[in-house]
């Protein structure tokens, strides 16, 4: 556990319970395997020392915020995380007032999953060029991180490379696995539908099929429903449990929105998102 | 709705005679619709738009109960407004219908029966599984505005406008041109009755102008159009008329008094008019315009702005005196100015652009000298209005101009001059021979006699005595008058003089010992001044030397060669290092040879020594003119000055640091021109009017002075600029008589006559002073404004291409090949050669005459591929009337395909131009080329297959017909649709020629296709019943087709607001505190834009909801 | 008695029975382990600790289509479901069989689920014992065994020298190949997992319905399905009937109570709309409701929604805290 | 008689302009393929590309989108925002093995029946060579 941090966030979130300037602290605590960590909401003093910071906090405590509107909520954020508050500071499902946001400057999160803790840094980790979160309110510091200068979509470049049959081949064999069990959906701080597009009944655009045809049609309007949205936490490939690279989906869009809109998500809450603008000039391919 | 919720759905499939069914297998497809669910019945018919057609679905409705129609015929932007009355009628919501397109989109397109079956059968599917979900939805009612918008004046715009304004409703017709009339009234006659043309359409067209229910906008132009049918917002630009059309009477008095001319566009270039014009003498409104094209380049580039043009085109009429007067409203100093300004005008003059700028100085000059010469009356002075006393300090040009400006003001001005005399460097610094003291005095006193008073030899050293003797402002205006050193060895010996002292001296009268041989040193104006009084004070020798080049040397160029003549020499590239001299007297002078390096801070290129190039001069007197400054011990100490002496200023207010006084000219600047000071003291003299009124001083200053753009040249004939008499050089030693002697009446007026007024009007204001109504106003801006209509018919009509971009076929390129417009005029009474058809090269009546059709009609390379129809008859027409006026003339008609398009007598027309003896000859022309002296027209015979070669005097190209210019951008703004050639769209070719697919607008005249007449009155009367139909009620069911958001599904992100082009999307906050859209109805349009942006799909659009369009894909 | 098959026989013996059923064993697919039809036996891959997915799958499909009709040209036809083949499990641990019995209780009892009864009526159940316990696992706590056979047809245990075979029923027995020959030894110990009190689970719960703990548990909770699908013992689903071009067909589909919709009801109010309410109910149903109904827990300790929740909602960990909560409370 | 492929076409027409265009095509009676089955919307703007996803998945092997020329939308900025929308969608199909051309964006006049009646020609020519797109994808 990184002490360092630890003791700064704690110290914080007693201060902010004390004073009464926020109703709780959602942050990191120790999870049952004893080994990773998982989202814990302090409400009492007590609660605060059960709070921790390390490499192992890959979870975006940003999506609790939209269970807690009414309330005014602490929440630990690293820099990936931060871009979710400007997407939802823009998309007025939060009021920058209600939030008290402890920012983190991170070294990274590594894989894990339940019981299981690897030394290799997250994907996104590898390429990160936040060195700290874009908004916050307190900045737990620590020594500078090494600038890390991954080459940014090698993974998407290769797909890209593919004959379209392989391709078409490769996504049939992955969507042919989901379970609709809308993980990646609940996780997401972007999926805040009061009813999801996937459960309407009319009019009826996915049936309750879990099966390729309905499936496919699912992850690919809920990737477009992320275009220019998506701040690439990734955790929905990480609550996946059938293994299925939502990253290759969500970063060929994020890839897509910069070539063809120069946009990247939540770099700030006020610019306008590609979607609700346009260029009278621009092309984008189709020719006049 | 009707109690039970299960749909009962009828199909009925039209055969629509054969169209559908000789493709479609109609009963197959009714069979197939039979089986699909929810389905009662389903059948065919041969016509279901017809009566009976359209009982068959009354019946079932009442009879077998059925609550969803679908028809499955022709094109819903057809027939679904019909169909939809049809189940109104049967008591069924007339939006529980769907039509299948199984005609334009089916049976029309495809030869394969089977396929053509097989896609009738998916579209009916998919309209019925659609019609499953149309909800009943009621219209809403939207208040109508009763005004209508008529755009284009022409005979269709005319038509449209008194008949909707004589049933009593208020009609806002626009016309872009200063009259309304369009090309009809252009003609001389009509065909086929051979009207007048005019006698048939000033009546209607004094109608309109004096109609209590029209408010005719001439010379205005529609900019944008918002909002929707029976709630448009139109935007009017007003173009500036420089006359108030209220008060115009129309009398012309102005036009004759108006110097200026350019080509009449209403004559198509045949004659002139003036720059205040009236198109034709029955304009309506019967009043004048002024066409001003802004700034001319020369007044533009004047930096004291003073009106060339005006005074140019003045002189050009022989109104000498008007044309001072017009200077004089700038500056008092045409004399002066007249003789020593640098005229930077004269460098961006247009007529250099054709062979040499205008003379504009001379002019100046001339204007000047007449007045003198015929002995200039005392100047009336100015009333005194206002009591705050100026002071300004030094009567330079730039001390002068600014009392001049003050004083026409009304304020007190006194002006304080330490030297005897006033006028500074105009008098003691520019020599006699180039600008005698007789002039300066003169235009000094005029400004004395205007109230300026002027105290000589008062030096001014402290400013605050100045205030305490009650003035507000001061003005220093105390030049650069003191000699810069060269601060080299010897440089105060006797006989070393500085060129300033030296010029005062002489001009103030006193004498000055000079030996044989004398060097000036510097190469500005001061220097060769001093060397060409020099000369004329009997010294042998002057060698000017001047450490540049020629191309380096400040002083005015035609001074520099003058001075040559007068045997001057000149050492280049050479500067003096030391002066030498024998007990005290100067012997001769040192000087090292220079070269020029980079381009210093000015952009001269740097002059440096070449080591060990010493060489020595002798000489008896060095005159030192190679600079002024500003002599600092004259002026207060309070007074902040910058690195090279002179004083700091603000930029535009020309403010010093000290409040309320203010500095210009060289005091300011430095060594600068005369026009320069004038243009600073005018500054001054606005900075102290607005110090005075306590109004900001910066505000809209500078004025920024746009010059015209591309003035049009064609057609000007080249004439050499005059020349400038001289002395000659024999009487010029030994005497200060003024070397240029200026020009006489005749080529002053010749040359002014060169100008090409390229700004057209050219404000002399002539026209102005004869005005009795008082209707002119220069100073009219663009005026912007808003009207609410209810309808809009848009009637902008055609231009016609103008025939010199057929160079092949002569045009532009021989006179006698004139466009059947120009020959229209020609025959018109009123016309331009009041009715004679002449050729213009020479005014002879033409013999022979042919005329060539489809010049760029039925042509898509250059004109809109369509026939332009008129031209046959017309052709016709201009032959039977030359017929009859000149018995002796013969036409030829070139032609492709004669054409009498159905109109009544059109064919009898055709008929009776034969029996005239025209020569009707089908054929291509190839060229139009001259041969002795004649035109010849040459292509070939398409009924002989063979060449032609007619001889002609005069050759008619009958151009096409193209929309106006701008129609594109109007369409645009009005949403509706245009062709590739910018000709308007009607909603249907055959069933809605007037209406577009945007309810409320119409369409009349050329703007749809090239019209004739009649059939432009015909649908400009069409027009206006579509509009009287629309406001027989206050009220017009709007379609229901909006957006209505579903608060359970809608997360807040208001990403629709952003979206919605028509703003109707607000947010709301919930009595839960929630945040949700909430759409405008009245506002929203149905794009459903932010349908498909709505990612919780909250935002359902009426008639075309995600349930509907979803069940056409589930059933495709 | 016992028989012993070497890896290679036992390896013909499934290439043998591939023939008449359809096999379904663990399979490697990217970094999972699912149950799959194999056509050959060399696809079985046998070191794994518990698939993905339990085998519940085969028996409660996540989608089939219970009937469908279809009009053509005026007729209608019904077309109900059927079961085309008989299968065989290959590999199933001991937990997950006595995940399917759980299930047999609600879904075998009078009026059974047809399609439910027939395809565990046609599917042999071929048991592996496990060899090492998962952190995860707590097998025992909840009536089932790392070694238990009660609940397969054939339980294989592995040892060095190949598998012992032990067969619990006569479905199982008909399979038997002759190859296998007798085993007199003695079976392994089996691994110990861990040991979860659960005594007096079901009395703390009464009492704890309307506790706070529930809502605090649940403010971490995502409420995706992740639990309910890769539960052995879950069984709940929906089923809906769709119309395409007059064609209808009702189509059944897991379904998970912690999903939003799950209870929404006519007119849109829904009983269970809070988070807290939903994920109670997820446990009180485990550990209460459906003891109550069906004397046992439905639970089998598998471990599989400890290691799949993404927020780590710990079974064992919130029996703990009911027990202690109720101590706290009753003392 | 071995059934020849025949690409299945969706199109989504706009009410004003391209709509008018087709009717212009079939009142000028230029026949072209009858692949495309038009269905009338509004604006392009409306057409939701979850809508463009459903008709693939039932079976679609070409989406036909046509609006007015940008500029001359009947309501000034449909367009425009269809343009974005469908810039993406299409690379995105084309990554998800849907190749991109079979997802088509055309700018159609009122007045350009003889233009509308080209591009379907073109379009079907092209889904011919690029064979059905169903048979790649199984309906689940």
């Amino acid at each position: 556990m990184n002490l360092e941090l630890t003791q700064q966030i704690r110290d914080q979130a007693r201060g902010l319970l004390k004073s009464g300037t926020v109703k709780g602290v959602i942050g990191y605590e120790r999870a049952s395997d004893g080994l990773t960590a998982r989202p814990f909401f302090a409400y009492e003093l007590t609660g605060t020392d059960q709070l921790i910071f390390d490499e192992t906090c890959s979870h975006n405590l940003v999506k609790y915020l939209l269970d807690k509107k009414g309330e005014k909520m602490a929440v630990v954020v690293k820099p990936c995380d931060s871009l979710a508050i400007n997407l939802l500071l823009n998309e007025e499902q939060i009021k920058r007032e209600m939030v008290f946001i402890i920012g983190v400057s991170c070294t990274g999160v590594v894989e894990t999953a339940w019981n299981q803790k690897s030394q290799t840094l997250q994907a996104r980790c590898q390429t990160c060029r936040l060195p700290k979160p874009v908004v916050y309110d307190f900045l737990a510091e620590q020594e500078p991180i090494r600038r890390l200068e991954g080459e940014l979509y090698p993974d998407i470049l290769e797909m890209e490379a593919k004959p379209i049959a392989s391709r078409r081949e490769f996504w049939h064999e992955q969507f042919g696995r989901c379970i609709r069990c809308y993980a990646c959906r609940q996780i997401c701080p972007g999926c805040y539908c009061p009813e999801c597009f996937a459960e309407q009944l009319s009019p009826l655009w996915v049936g309750i099929r879990i099966a390729l045809g309905e499936n496919e049609l699912w992850q690919t309007n809920r990737t477009l429903h992320l275009a220019g949205r998506c701040t690439g936490c990734n955790e929905c490939e990480r609550a996946c449990p059938m293994d299925i690279p939502l990253s290759l989906l969500n970063r060929k869009l994020e890839k897509e929105m910069e070539e063809l809109f120069s946009f990247r998500a939540g770099l700030t809450s006020e610019e306008q998102p590609p979607f609700a603008t346009f260029r009278k000039e621009e092309k984008l391919g189709f020719e006049e | 709705m009707n109690r039970n919720m299960d749909r009962k759905i009828g199909v009925y499939i039209c055969h629509c005679g054969s169209n559908i069914a000789g493709t479609v297998d109609v009963d197959a497809v009714t069979e197939f619709a039979q089986g699909l669910p929810s389905v009662v019945t389903a059948r065919n018919y041969t016509y279901m738009c017809s009566d009976p057609g359209q009982d068959l679905i009354r019946e079932d409705i009442k009879n077998l109960g059925i609550n969803r129609v679908v028809v499955a015929s022709c094109s819903p932007l057809m027939h679904e407004r019909t169909f939809r009355q049809v189940c109104e009628s049967a008591g069924l919501n007339r939006y529980q219908f769907q039509m299948a397109n199984i005609r334009e989109h089916c049976s029309w397109v495809s030869e394969d029966h089977g396929a053509a079956t097989e896609k009738a059968k998916a579209l009916v599917s998919a309209a019925i599984s659609r019609v499953y979900y149309n909800e009943p939805l009621e219209t809403r009612e939207v208040p109508i505005n009763p005004n209508t918008l008529v755009v284009g004046g022409g005979i269709a715009g005319i038509q449209a406008a008194l008949e909707i304004a004589d049933s009593r409703h208020k009609v806002y017709l626009v016309e872009r041109e200063p009259s309304i009339g369009g090309h009809m009234i252009q003609l001389d006659k009509t065909f086929p009755t051979l009207d007048c043309s005019a006698c048939i359409l000033t009546p209607k067209m004094s109608l309109v102008g004096s109609h209590p229910y029209i408010e005719l906008m001439s010379y205005s132009e529609v900019v944008e159009v918002s909002g929707y049918v029976g709630n448009f917002k139109v935007k009017v630009k007003k173009k500036p008329r420089y006359v108030d059309v209220d008060k115009c009477t129309g009398c012309g008095e102005c036009e004759k008094v108006c110097p200026v001319e350019a080509p009449s566009e209403f004559e198509y270039k045949l004659a002139n008019r003036r720059a205040i014009y009236r198109p034709f003498p029955q304009a309506v409104p019967n009043v004048f315009a002024i066409d001003k094209r802004g700034y001319p380049p020369c007044r533009a580039a004047c930096p004291a702005g003073v009106n060339a043009q005006g005074y140019i085109a003045l002189i050009s009429q022989g109104k000498f005196k008007e044309a001072l007067d017009v200077l004089r409203r700038t500056m008092p100093f045409a004399g002066v100015c007249g003789r020593v300004c640098t005229h930077p005008c004269e460098r961006d003059c247009e007529r250099g652009k054709v062979d040499q700028p205008i003379a504009i100085r001379s002019l100046k000059r001339f204007m000047a000298d007449y007045e003198l010469k015929a002995g200039r009356e005392k100047a009336t002075p100015v009333k005194r209005t206002k009591e705050e006393k100026v002071a300004v300090i030094g009567s330079g040009p730039a001390g002068i101009a600014c009392a001049y400006d003050l004083v026409r003001q009304g304020y007190p001005v006194t002006v304080f001059e330490a030297a005897p005399k006033a006028g500074g460097l105009l008098r003691y610094g520019i020599p006699e021979y180039r600008l005698p003291n007789e002039i300066v005095d003169n235009e000094i006193s005029y400004v004395q006699e205007l109230g300026v008073e002027i105290k000589t030899n008062t030096l001014v050293k402290n400013l605050s005595e100045v205030f305490n003797q009650g003035y507000k402002a001061i003005f220093l205006a105390t030049g650069a008058g003191v000699s810069q050193k060269m601060n080299i060895p010897g440089e105060d010996t006797l006989g070393v003089i500085h060129a300033l002292d030296f010029l005062e001296q002489i001009s103030s009268g006193a004498k000055a010992s000079l030996g044989n041989k004398v060097a000036v040193i510097g190469g500005g104006n001061a220097a060769v001044d001093a060397a060409r009084v020099a000369m004329r004070l009997g010294v042998k020798e002057v060698t000017i030397v001047y450490r540049r080049s020629r191309a380096e040397m400040p002083a005015i160029p035609s001074e520099i060669e003058e001075m040559e003549h007068e045997g001057v020499k000149i050492h280049f590239l050479a500067a003096p290092v030391k002066v030498l001299s024998k007990d005290n007297r100067v012997t001769g002078i040192q000087c090292i040879r220079m070269e020029l390096g980079e381009p210093d801070a000015s952009g001269r290129r740097r002059p440096m020594p070449i080591k060990g190039s010493e060489f020595d001069i002798d000489v008896d007197n060095v005159i030192i003119a190679i600079g002024q400054m500003v002599n600092k011990e004259m002026l207060p100490k309070e007074l902040a000055f910058t690195g090279w002496g002179t004083l700091v200023v603000d930029p535009i207010t020309l403010q010093t640091n000290i409040d309320g006084v203010f500095a210009g000219g060289d005091v300011v600047s430095g060594p600068a021109d005369v026009i320069a000071a004038i243009a600073t003291g005018k500054e001054v003299a606005v900075s102290i009017d607005r110090y005075l009124c306590s109004v900001d001083l910066k505000e809209g200053r500078p004025e920024a002075r746009e010059s015209v753009k591309d003035v049009p040249k064609e057609g000007v004939v080249t004439k050499e600029r005059a020349v400038m008499p001289v002395l000659e050089l024999g009487k010029r030693a030994g005497s200060f008589a003024e070397v240029e002697l200026g020009f006489d009446e005749t080529k002053a007026v010749a040359e002014a006559k060169r100008c090409l007024n390229c700004a057209v009007c050219s404000e002399c204001q002539e026209c102005e002073k004869v005005c009795e109504a008082k209707a002119i106003d220069h100073e009219m801006q663009d005026e912007v404004v808003e009207e609410d209509v209810g309808a809009i018919v848009v009637a902008t009509g055609v231009k016609v291409l103008d025939h010199t971009q057929f160079s092949i076929y002569g045009g532009g390129v021989y006179p006698d090949v004139i466009s059947s417009l120009q020959l229209e005029r020609m025959m018109s009474a009123a016309g331009p050669t009041g009715g004679e058809v002449i050729c213009p090269s020479n005014g002879v009546h033409p013999k022979d005459i042919v005329f060539v059709s489809c010049v760029g009609s039925r042509d898509e390379r250059t004109g809109n591929g369509y026939c332009s129809k008129v031209c046959c008859m017309y052709m016709a027409k201009h032959a039977v009337m030359l017929k009859e006026h000149y018995p002796e003339t013969h036409s030829y008609i070139v032609y492709t395909d004669a054409r009498g398009p159905g109109g009544k007598i059109f064919e009898e027309f055709l008929t009776r131009a034969q029996e005239a003896g025209t020569t009707y000859l089908r054929g291509r022309i190839d060229k139009v080329s001259q041969c002795d002296g004649r035109l010849s027209v040459s292509g070939q015979d398409l009924l002989k297959n063979k060449t032609f070669n007619i001889p002609g005097d005069l050759v008619v190209l009958a151009t096409g017909l193209m929309p106006s210019d701008g129609v594109s951008k109007l369409a645009q703004s009005l949403n509706i649709s245009y062709d590739t050639k910018n000709y308007l769209l009607q909603a249907h070719v055959k069933l809605r020629p007037v209406e577009t697919f945007t309810d409320g607008i119409f369409l009349a005249g050329c703007a749809i296709a090239p019209t004739d007449i009649p059939e432009s009155v015909a649908q400009g009367g069409a027009a206006a019943e579509y509009v009287l139909k629309l406001f027989s009620h206050d009220v017009i069911d709007a379609e229901p087709m909006t957006s209505i958001v579903d608060i359970s599904r809608c997360s807040g992100c208001l990403l629709c607001r952003q979206v919605c082009p028509f703003t109707a999307i607000e947010a709301e906050t919930l009595k839960d505190g929630r945040v949700v859209a909430s759409i405008n109805e009245s506002l929203c349009k149905g794009c459903g834009v932010c349908v498909a942006a709505c990612r919780p799909g909250a935002i359902k659009l009426r008639g075309f909801s995600d349930q509907q369009l979803l069940a056409e894909v589930m059933a495709l | 008695m016992n028989l012993l098959a070497s890896k290679d026989n036992l390896i013909r013996w499934l290439d043998l029975l591939l023939h008449e059923h359809v096999v379904i064993a663990p399979v490697r697919v990217q970094g999972l382990t699912l149950f799959q039809p194999i056509s050959k036996a060399e696809e079985v891959d046998l070191d794994f600790d518990n698939t993905t997915l339990p085998p519940k799958g085969w028996f409660l499909p996540p989608t089939e289509t219970l009937f469908s009709v279809q009009r053509n040209d005026g007729q209608t036809k019904l077309v109900p479901a059927m079961v085309e083949r008989d299968a065989l499990i290959f590999g199933v641990r001991p937990c997950d069989a006595r995940g399917i019995a759980l299930m047999d209780k609600p879904l075998l009892q009078e009026p059974s689920d047809a399609l439910y009864r027939e395809r565990h009526a046609r599917t042999v159940l071929v048991g592996l014992s496990c060899r090492q316990a998962r952190p995860e696992c707590f097998c025992t706590s909840m009536g089932s065994a790392p070694n238990d056979a009660s609940y397969v047809d054939i339980l294989l245990t592995e040892i060095e020298v190949g598998y012992i075979v032990q067969v619990t029923s006569k479905k199982g027995k008909m399979l038997l190949p002759e190859s296998f020959t007798e085993y007199e030894g003695v079976l392994p110990t089996p691994p110990e997992p861990r040991a979860v009190p659960i005594k007096d689970v079901m009395p703390a719960m009464k009492g704890l319905f309307d506790d706070t703990y529930w809502e605090r548990l649940a403010d971490r909770c995502l409420h995706c399905s992740i639990c309910a699908y890769v539960c052995p013992t879950c069984y709940c689903f929906d089923v809906r009937d769709y119309s395409d071009r007059g064609n209808i067909e009702r189509v059944r589909s897991w379904e998970s109570c912690q999903s939003s919709g799950f209870t929404r009801i006519a007119g849109g109010y829904n009983p269970r709309a809070t988070k807290g309410s939903r994920l109670k109910q997820r446990f009180y149903h485990k550990l209460l409701y459906f003891p109550e109904q069906f004397q046992d827990i439905a639970c089998v300790g598998c471990g599989r929604c400890i290691k799949a929740c993404p927020v780590n909602i710990d079974i064992r960990e919130i029996i703990d805290d009911l027990q202690q909560l109720e101590a706290k409370s009753g003392a | 008689m071995k059934v020849e492929y025949q690409p299945k076409v969706i199109g989504f027409l706009c009410n004003w302009c391209s709509y008018a265009g087709a009717d212009m095509a079939g009142t000028s009676r230029i026949s072209y393929a009858p692949n495309v089955r038009i269905i009338r919307v509004p604006c392009s703007g409306r057409v939701d590309p979850l809508l463009v996803l459903k008709c693939f998945q039932r079976g679609a092997d070409g989406v036909l989108i046509s609006g007015c020329h940008p500029g001359d939308c009947h309501y000034t900025e449909g367009n425009y925002h269809a343009r974005r929308r469908f810039a993406l969608l299409r690379n995105f199909l084309d990554y998800l093995g849907i190749a991109k051309e079979r997802l088509r964006v055309e700018w159609v006049s009122a007045s350009e029946g003889q233009r509308f009646a080209e591009i379907v020609a073109s379009f079907t020519t092209e889904l011919a060579e690029l064979g059905p797109c169903v048979k790649e994808r199984s309906l689940g």
